[in-house]
């Protein structure tokens, strides 16, 4: 059982408070000969898979290191292009490092923004009167769970799907945003939640509700 | 079973290669098709008959057709066959496979002919190169059925 | 095997004649042609007779002193005539009718070939590469 | 509480007491009242994109509340959600997924997309109970869109969906299908 | 003498049918009737239902072939050979199984005794002669008196008596009564005991046979053994017991086969053979056992088959085999004609081809082996025809030994055999009759292809005998099927010999056509020969003789030909003949024709084009000097030939167009051209001979549509390369009226009214290139329409209007001539009259003088419109009849006054115009007052409105009463408003009304209107129109609304004629509308007591309210006059 | 021979040829139609094209492949399809060094089984409808590659091969409005 990532969003959306709780690495490193049996392109200033599999190297994984030396934003740490360096036949056999990307901060926050709207729409398309906003998304591998108080935070848990008591989850993540965030009389609103505290306490829940799977709260 | 997928598609195909391009009169299109199946029946039959005995007169070949070459081609017997004994073969197909995907009504009623040429000429194919020269006309009122008459033409 | 194979089509033309090389290539022209007149004969008497005789084969339709010539037709007017010599005792007439029915689908593909023009001569590679196998009895 | 609060502090001006409140009580008045799920199981409507977003198709059954804009306009909307929510969980997933189907769910319905390989999307909309949707959608698409669309020349891949036949045969396999009248036990 | 005697057929005496021998002594047929009757009763006309018996009439002095001793013992005989040739024939001919003495004895005759003695003594001697032969002997006595034995007892014993005196046993005597009634019944029962008798002979003779056998040893006497058992097996014939000869037969062929044969014994031991085979063979047909038969005959000649004999003599080999099969053929064919079913595979026809097929084989090795001998050596054939054994050298009679006695003579014998073969026999005159009767046989059993064949085989043989001309109408015939089943491979080869007969013959026609068909590419034929062929073709149009057809076969024969051949063709060619025509349509030929109009119709003032299509199937390119096309209008042949030669060269396997056109005649508009056949001269300018090539019929292909590749189904022509294949000739065009340019439109209202004049205004204009000259319309009624329209539609121009017999057309109007672009305009009327659809049709003739090429035609043209006119009512008239008080009446007394009120409701589309309406009363009814005028002249009504008219009538007292009475007519005139045409005029019949007769009639004298409380004066006049005085009694009833003065009740007397006024003065006390005091009349009838009340009719005529003002405060200004005259309400 | 061993002509084959002799058929009437043969096989491609983008759903619904992320696994889907519809397994092989290309190899072509072309048609590309289904199938599944013949039995090759070339990746359209 895992549980992925906690997001707190605040009412008008933005990322309040977010922590990566259980997220697996997946690299893979395989040595090519020339011509590369794998297509990359560069997305957003990083070099990913457009096309191709090989032995776990998915479309949309990342370059992280070639023979070793980082990546990153398509430059190696020597300075030198990467797709350059692909191009050149000269450099192969080659040693390629490719990563299942990680959010960035900023990505985070993106992705946060990106959630308000269509919570809001999915209320809106309710065939049913009065919808709340998504409360459970689910793809095949992974579930977001989402709670939003009354005041419009949203607190979302992102685990496994088989992850069972999230509900239970949420609501001692509630607790805990209320007791400490809250109640901590120097927080404002809005803002992002920066206290040692709460920290610990989320993650002593996690923790726990991995352990036994269901929450006794 | 895949096979026919394939013959549905290129027949599809073939409906709307003929009828492509706007200046095509309904009748040239149409005939072509007959055209097609006529020599697509004709060669088909030559094949089939391969193994069966000798036909002992016209009506013995029209149950071929009803029986063996729809089955073969349309994966069904024809539903039910009339003759008036002077050359006037009706023969009744109530789920014609070529318009089952299509409706089930009258939707679409109007363009069903074009889907039907290619059979009338099979049909004519296969009885021509069996000796018997005829005409072969379809008639839908309410798909999937479908009827075709067979006149055939003596002397 | 056979000395002469040969494919007449509806209108009793002739579609195709092998000759076995070295033959009076004439004499066995005339001997398929005139075989045509016991097959129609044959054809004729069956369809008046209802029965199970409705074999595609025709069998022997008839000798001469030096050859034998057989017969068969198919449910499309075609009709085949092979010519063995009368010496040729071997053939047995299953053989024959193996023959016949290797030499129909082997005239099936041609008319199965789209670009085929059916009622005119078989002028086909492949045939002529099936007759050949046929005639050498392999 | 409140009353605590009036114990606990002698003085209260009213800065501090509105920010006492607000961290104290509405926590709790929020608590007490979680919405409640309603039970009633149904589906209300289907909605059909081909790969440029287009609509192809549209169903509804039990749809009880319309979103007051006109088709096209949801439908733009609808593909548009659709849309950033797949990009949405493509980043937001932990691990490597498998596309294809994917649902939410609020506290009144439920929605499920499915898309075909050739990223036709059938998105149905359900109570938050239905079961085998996925099966569901896998089923109109091979057992009706193919049969009665792709298979039917008159009608071309890359326009609105106008064959009766379609329509009933969807209408029938969605009626049949256990997620659209059994009741909740 | 070679010719009759056949050295390898069978001797006459094998082939007569063998039967018992009787011989008949005593009958004097010249002199003596009853015998002559006799003898003819027992010898003519033996059907085949009578036993066979050969009788033989003797002459007293006859002797029996005196017979060689016996010999004691067979040691030291050694036969000379294994048949001999006079066996047989002694005893068909010579010894008689039985000899008959007849003689005339009636039992009582008068001299009995010396009869008996007589006859004895003829008896006696005959004995003698035939005792040796121990043929038998039998009496029979002829007899005139009718006695039947037994009857009278004398002539039993006389009987017995003649038999010890003659010595013959009893059942040898037989008696024939002639009595010519019962004769034949006589003889055929006589020859039945008869016959038993010769029979025992024969067998007795076996008997004799089998005797020697004993004696016979395996060594020297084998041919003995063949010998008798073909002796035991004639003799079985002879007595007629087939199955035993047949035992015997075989058993012969058996021993025969046993023989050692060698070159020099092989042709004796084959032609016994033979003899031996076809008893067998024909035995067996006669028990119907044709398996036996063929099976017999399929071993004898597997036997000898490779018993070819000296290589030298091979011919007789082949001699020797057609023979055989031309037997069995006859044997065969015999059965058949005698009722043995045949079959198509198994009939005489196969033996004949067979026997054909040796004899040519024959002649081929004769030709071979016989090639050098000279002239005859010597005489050592003579007596071939007379040996003693069958089948031995006439230089070595008698010997039948293994090897020739003289080499040397064996060698002279066999070169005279050779030149023999070669110079006396004519190989010819033996094959072709065989083919004939296969042919005939192969006709016969179904087969037609076996049977050309055969006739190509023939003509060969015909060709071969010098006679090409038969060869060439055979092969005609052949080559003809052999076109339409497309074996080209055969026909090549009849072409082939064809080619060389019509040469041989120097017969130019068939030549040419042979030659082009060889030319096409159908036939299978060397290039090369194809390229000579073609010379000689070129050689024949310069007027030189063909080379000789190469590879002839018997050159020898050929050669001698060849001069005189090449003299014919000289003569032919030199003779300028008149050009020949060859009939392409049933070759296939190198050229192949189509000929097709470019259209199917075409308008008379544009060309016809004919595309004629040639297609040249030969190597190299071929020239014509001219193309023609005939059709069916002959006119038009002489612009349909084509003779420039630049266009008419046709270059190898290409299609060649040739455009021909001509321009149709205005006469033929209407009619269709047919292409009827091309013709095509063969060869460039530089041609001396004509040799033209002519196609007819459809299509102008007949049966080279064969060698057009076309596609047996049309489907097919997709794949075609050659158009010319696919393209389907236009064989007729339709020649139609010129397109008419001329503008024409029609104005009119498509709705018209009934019985209105429509007008229809037609404007014309003139666009053609030139002036028109003699335009004239027709309009009227289309020809579908159906008849009841034609009566209710009147079509007319303004002419017409008036008139009123118009029908429902206008012809031939004429409106003069137009010049270019000028316009015209003719208004047609047409008055619909009933409610209902019409179609007009308009038709515009005219005609225009065109300028094609040079000349310049009048072309009459017809442009043709029409139109579409719904007729519908204009308005609906209803008519009443009221009182004057406007109440609906329909019965009114004389004299008194009611109104007639038409209503017009107007349902026309169009406001329409009444302009006038009148009446025309019957004579009893006049309009009341003077001046009347119609209430709606003038008045224009819309569709839904009502006009209402209104009229005063009365009837006269005379008027009939108590009967419905009709008013008479009433006429409307009207028109569409704002057209300027004459109003229509329509009548309404008036409705009838029954006329009451009172006598006395009332009328009311009273101001319109009163004035509360103040006096209104009220009069009655009652007057009497009867003959006679009316006693009434008047009754004023009192009324709450008025006081009045006057009588209340009163009676009155009125005279006759005169009017009696009765007054009141009212005064109102209410005002309003107020009931006025009703009146009341009773009138004295002729019966007291009864009198008859009137007030009926006081009710109808008497006002009965009056309308009472309150009093006016000022005097009252308004004072209208009552009027009769009545205004037309509107209401809409 | 007679009528009981009408074991007739396994229904399975008769369907397939009813397809081939229906093409066939159909390539006749366009070389009437087109005097170019260039033409006709440019139309027989755009027809397989067409066919290709319905037959990819047929596809999908029966085989249920899933998506592939690698021109290995649609080489396999394209064998795959060859045995359900043409009754054949071909052989994919030749690989490009750069894994972007491969060969469809076909022992024996179930379109061309009785075919012989005529000398005035050497020019045609018999069975071009193949290439033209293969490029439409592959683009309704963003893949966007070139098919074309490199070797055809009726042209004397002793194979028939079909070249097939990953050009790029097609991405999802964006929805309107959003970019």
């Amino acid at each position: 059982m895992t549980i992925n990532s906690v997001y707190i969003l605040s009412k008008s959306g933005g990322l309040i408070y977010q922590h990566d709780h259980n997220i697996p690495t997946l690299e893979h490193e395989k040595t090519f000969s020339f011509p590369l049996e794998i297509k990359l392109e560069l997305q957003n200033r990083n070099v990913v898979v457009s096309y191709g599999q090989r032995d776990g190297i998915k479309v949309g994984h990342q370059l992280a290191a070639i023979n070793g030396v980082k990546v990153t934003t398509a430059q190696l740490e020597d300075g030198r292009d990467a797709m350059q360096v692909l191009a050149d036949e000269a450099n192969y056999p080659i040693n390629l490092k490719f990563t299942r990307p990680k959010l960035t901060t900023n990505e985070k926050i993106f992705q946060a923004s990106m959630f308000y709207p269509l919570y809001a729409l999915a209320s809106q398309f309710s065939p049913e009167p009065k919808s709340s906003g998504i409360e459970v998304l689910e793809a095949d591998n992974f579930r977001m769970n989402c709670l939003q108080t009354l005041t419009g935070v949203k607190f979302m848990v992102i685990s496994d799907p088989k992850q069972s008591g999230i509900d239970g989850l949420l609501h001692r993540i509630y607790e805990l945003y209320a007791d400490f965030a809250l109640k901590n009389p120097f927080y404002s609103l809005e803002m992002p939640i920066r206290c040692e505290l709460f920290d610990e306490h989320m993650k002593s829940a996690l923790e726990h509700s991995e352990k036994l799977g269901i929450s006794n709260v | 079973m895949a096979e026919e997928t394939v013959f549905d598609f290129i027949h599809m195909e073939a409906v709307s290669y003929v009828f492509q391009g706007e200046k095509v009169s309904e009748d040239e299109a149409v005939s072509k098709l007959e055209h097609m199946g006529f020599a697509t029946g004709y060669r088909l039959v030559e094949r089939l008959t391969r193994e069966s005995g000798r036909y002992k007169d016209e009506l013995d070949i029209m149950k071929y057709i009803c029986k063996d070459l729809w089955v073969t081609v349309y994966k069904k017997q024809i539903d039910n066959l009339r003759t008036n004994h002077q050359g006037v073969y009706v023969l009744h197909d109530n789920r014609f496979r070529l318009l089952t995907h299509m409706a089930n009504g009258k939707q679409y009623l109007q363009y069903a002919p074009r889907y039907l040429a290619f059979t009338c000429g099979l049909v004519r194919g296969c009885l021509a190169n069996l000796g018997v020269t005829c005409v072969v006309t379809a008639e839908v009122t309410h798909l999937p059925a479908c009827k075709f008459q067979i006149q055939v033409q003596r002397g | 095997m056979a000395v002469c194979v040969s494919v007449i089509g509806k209108e009793n033309s002739p579609l195709y004649v092998w000759v076995g090389s070295g033959r009076e290539e004439l004499h066995l022209h005339y001997l398929a042609h005139t075989g045509l007149d016991v097959i129609q004969e044959k054809i004729t008497s069956v369809t008046k007779t209802p029965g199970d005789t409705r074999d595609l084969y025709l069998g022997l339709l008839y000798a001469t002193e030096e050859y034998k010539v057989f017969g068969y037709t198919t449910n499309t007017r075609i009709k085949f005539v092979i010519i063995t010599d009368a010496a040729n005792t071997t053939l047995r007439d299953n053989e024959i009718r193996m023959m016949f029915r290797r030499l129909h689908s082997l005239y099936t593909n041609v008319v199965c070939n789209p670009f085929y023009i059916p009622g005119h001569q078989i002028s086909s590679r492949e045939f002529d590469k099936g007759v050949a196998a046929l005639v050498a009895g392999n | 509480m409140t009353g605590l609060i009036r114990r606990t502090f002698v003085a209260l001006d009213e800065e501090i007491f509105k920010s006492l409140y607000v961290a104290l009580i509405r926590p709790h008045l929020e608590y007490a009242n979680q919405p409640r799920r309603h039970c009633e199981m149904t589906i209300y409507n289907l909605y059909l994109f081909d790969r440029d977003g287009q609509l192809l198709y549209y169903a509804e059954w039990t749809r009880k509340k319309q979103s007051g804009m006109t088709k096209d306009e949801e439908a733009k909307l609808m593909y548009g959600m659709i849309f950033s929510m797949k990009s949405f969980v493509t980043k937001v997933s932990p691990v490597d997924l498998r596309e294809g189907y994917m649902s939410y769910a609020t506290n009144k319905y439920c929605l499920n997309l499915y898309e075909t390989p050739s990223k036709l999307k059938f998105v149905l909309n359900t109570d938050t109970h239905a079961q085998g949707i996925k099966e569901l959608l896998h089923q109109l698409y091979t057992q009706v869109y193919v049969e009665y669309v792709v298979f039917n020349p008159l009608c071309s891949l890359n326009k609105p969906i106008e064959s009766e036949l379609f329509a009933t045969k969807l209408d029938e396999v969605v009626k049949q299908s256990p997620a659209y009248a059994s009741r909740p036990a | 003498m070679a010719l009759e005697f056949d050295p390898y057929g069978l001797p006459s005496e094998v082939t007569t049918p063998p039967c018992a021998l009787v011989g008949m002594m005593g009958l004097d047929i010249n002199t003596k009737a009853t015998h002559k009757a006799v003898w003819e009763a027992f010898a003519l006309n033996r059907r085949p239902d009578r036993i066979p018996l050969h009788f033989s009439l003797l002459t007293p002095d006859f002797q029996l072939p005196n017979m060689k001793q016996k010999r004691q013992s067979y040691e030291w005989y050694i036969p000379k050979g294994i048949l001999k040739t006079n066996w047989i024939s002694k005893y068909l001919k010579h010894i008689p199984a039985l000899v008959v003495m007849f003689y005339d004895l009636d039992w009582n005759d008068n001299n009995w005794m010396e009869k008996k003695n007589d006859l004895a003594a003829k008896v006696q001697t005959l004995k003698s002669v035939v005792g040796c032969r121990n043929s038998r002997v039998a009496l029979v006595l002829i007899q005139s008196g009718i006695s039947v034995p037994g009857e009278d007892t004398g002539a039993a014993e006389k009987a017995a008596t003649l038999c010890t005196a003659c010595d013959v046993p009893a059942k040898h005597l037989f008696v024939l009564p002639h009595s010519d009634a019962h004769l034949i019944g006589y003889t055929v029962r006589l020859e039945n005991a008869l016959s038993e008798i010769a029979w025992s002979f024969y067998q007795g003779e076996a008997k004799g046979v089998q005797g020697h056998r004993d004696f016979l040893n395996k060594t020297n006497h084998t041919l003995l053994f063949v010998r008798h058992q073909f002796k035991l097996g004639f003799f079985n014939e002879l007595r007629n017991d087939a199955q035993t000869a047949i035992k015997h037969y075989a058993q012969c062929y058996r021993q025969l086969l046993e023989l050692r044969s060698t070159d020099t014994n092989l042709h004796e031991i084959r032609i016994v053979a033979s003899i031996v085979n076809y008893k067998i063979c024909r035995l067996d047909f006669t028990l119907n056992l044709p398996r036996d038969a063929i099976a017999q005959f399929r071993r004898h000649i597997d036997l000898f088959r490779q018993r070819t004999g000296p290589k030298e003599l091979i011919f007789e080999h082949y001699a020797w085999l057609s023979k055989q099969y031309q037997i069995f053929g006859d044997v065969f064919e015999e059965a058949v004609r005698v009722g043995l079913p045949a079959v198509q595979t198994q009939h005489p026809g196969f033996y004949y081809q067979q026997a054909a097929q040796y004899a040519v084989l024959r002649r081929k090795t004769a030709l071979q082996v016989c090639k050098d001998v000279s002239g005859p050596v010597s005489d050592l054939l003579e007596g071939w025809d007379k040996l003693e054994f069958y089948g031995q050298r006439p230089w070595r009679p008698g010997k039948h030994s293994l090897e020739p006695p003289e080499q040397h003579r064996e060698a002279e014998g066999i070169k005279e055999v050779q030149y023999h073969e070669l110079r006396e026999v004519n190989h010819s005159n033996t094959i072709i009759p065989l083919f004939s009767s296969a042919i005939s046989q192969f006709k016969k059993y179904r087969c037609p292809r076996i049977k050309r064949h055969l006739m190509v085989q023939m003509a060969e043989e015909y060709h071969q005998a010098q006679d090409s001309t038969k060869a060439l109408t055979l092969l005609s015939h052949v080559m003809w099927d052999y076109r339409s089943e497309k074996w080209w491979k055969l026909l090549s080869s009849a072409s082939t010999l064809a080619l060389q007969c019509a040469y041989n013959t120097a017969s130019l026609m068939e030549y040419c056509s042979v030659a082009l068909e060889m030319m096409g590419k159908k036939l299978d034929v060397t290039q090369q020969h194809k390229l000579t062929v073609h010379a000689n073709l070129t050689k024949i149009l310069k007027g030189e003789p063909p080379e000789p057809e190469s590879n002839n076969t018997t050159t020898t024969t050929a050669n001698r030909g060849v001069d005189e051949v090449r003299e014919a063709w000289m003569s032919l060619l030199g003779s300028h003949m008149s050009p020949i025509t060859v009939d392409m349509t049933t070759l296939v030929p190198c050229l192949e024709v189509r000929a097709s109009f470019t259209q199917h119709r075409v308008h008379v003032d544009q060309r016809v084009n004919v595309v004629v299509k040639i297609r040249n199937s030969f190597v190299s390119t071929l020239y014509l000097s001219s193309v023609s096309v005939t059709t069916n209008i002959h006119s038009y042949n002489d612009k349909l030939i084509e003779t420039d030669s630049d266009k008419l060269i046709l270059p190898p396997n290409q299609t060649t167009d040739i455009h021909l056109s001509f321009l149709p005649l205005v006469e033929d508009v209407g009619k269709k051209v047919k292409v009827t056949e091309v013709r095509a001269q063969l060869g460039g300018s530089d041609s001396v001979v004509g040799v033209v090539l002519q196609w007819a019929g459809v299509g102008n292909e007949g049966v080279t549509a064969h060698t057009a590749d076309t596609p047996a189904f049309l489907e097919f022509s997709v794949l075609c390369q050659d158009a010319y294949d696919t393209t389907v000739p236009i064989p007729e065009t339709e020649i139609l009226p010129r397109q008419p340019q001329l503008s024409i439109e029609c104005e009119y209202d498509s709705t018209s009214l009934v019985w209105e004049w429509l007008p229809i205004t037609v404007n014309i204009t003139n666009t053609e290139e030139s002036p028109i000259a003699d335009i004239s319309l027709n309009l009227g009624l289309d020809s579908s329409s159906p008849s009841s329209l034609e009566h209710t539609t009147q079509v007319c121009t303004s002419s017409g209007l008036q008139s009123d017999k118009l029908g429902s057309q206008v012809c031939g109007f004429r409106c003069g001539d137009l010049r270019m672009a000028e316009k015209s305009s003719v208004t047609f009327y047409v008055k619909s009259l009933t409610a209902s659809e019409r179609t007009l049709h308009l038709k515009v003739e005219y005609s225009v003088s065109l300028s094609l090429g040079v000349s310049s035609v009048q072309c009459p043209c017809v442009s043709e419109k029409t139109l579409h006119i719904q007729a519908r009512i204009p308005f609906q008239v209803s008519v009443e009849t009221q009182s004057l008080k406007f109440e609906k009446v329909g019965r009114v007394s004389g004299g008194e006054k009611f109104v007639v009120v038409p209503k017009i409701k107007c349902t026309s589309h169009v406001p329409i115009t009444l302009t006038h309406s009148s009446l025309a009363l019957v004579n009893e009814a006049q309009v009341v007052g003077s001046d009347v005028k119609s209430q709606v002249s003038g008045t224009e009504l819309s569709e839904g409105e009502v006009g209402v008219d209104c009229f005063c009538v009365a009837f006269t007292h005379s008027a009939t009463s108590n009967s419905p009475l009709s008013l008479g007519q009433y006429f409307l005139y009207w028109k569409r408003s704002g057209s300027e045409c004459v109003a229509v005029r329509m009548s309404v019949g008036l409705p009838s009304v029954v006329v009451e007769h009172w006598g006395v009639c009332v009328e009311c004298e009273a101001a319109p209107q009163g004035t509360v409380r103040t006096p209104l004066p009220l009069t009655y006049i009652i007057t009497n129109h009867s003959t006679t005085t009316a006693e009434l009694a008047l009754t004023m009833q009192v009324s709450d609304a008025f006081m009045f003065a006057g009588h209340k009740e009163v009676r009155v007397r009125v005279l006759s004629g005169c009017k009696e006024r009765v007054c009141y003065t009212l005064y109102p006390l209410l005002a309003g509308n107020v009931r006025l005091p009703r009146l009341s009349l009773s009138m004295d009838s002729q019966s007291p007591g009864h009198p008859t009340s009137l007030d009926p009719l006081l009710a109808r005529i008497l006002p009965s309210h009056v309308y009472i003002m309150p009093q006016a405060k000022e005097s009252d200004t308004m004072v209208s006059t009552v009027t009769n005259q009545l205004s037309t309400l509107l209401v809409s | 021979m007679s009528r009981q061993s009408m074991r007739a002509n396994d229904p399975k084959k008769v369907s397939g040829e009813l397809f081939t002799l229906t093409y066939g058929s159909l390539v006749a009437q366009l070389l009437k139609d087109y005097e170019n043969v260039d033409d006709v096989n440019r139309q027989l491609e755009r027809m397989g094209y067409n066919i290709g983008m319905r037959l990819i759903e047929d596809f999908l619904a029966r085989a249920n492949p899933g998506r592939c992320y690698d021109l290995r696994d649609t080489a396999d889907k394209i064998q795959q399809a060859f045995k359900l519809y043409l009754g054949v397994s071909p052989s994919i092989g030749s690989w490009s060094p750069g894994g972007d290309e491969f060969s469809v190899v076909m022992e024996t072509n179930p379109m061309a089984e009785f075919v012989e072309l005529p000398e005035h048609c050497l020019g045609l590309r018999y069975s071009n409808i193949l290439s033209g289904v293969i490029r439409g199938a592959c683009e309704m599944v963003q893949l966007e590659v070139m098919a074309w013949f490199i070797a055809d039995q009726l042209k004397g090759d002793n194979m028939t091969e079909i070249r097939v070339k990953f050009v790029k990746r097609l991405e999802d359209a964006i929805p309107a409005g959003e970019d």
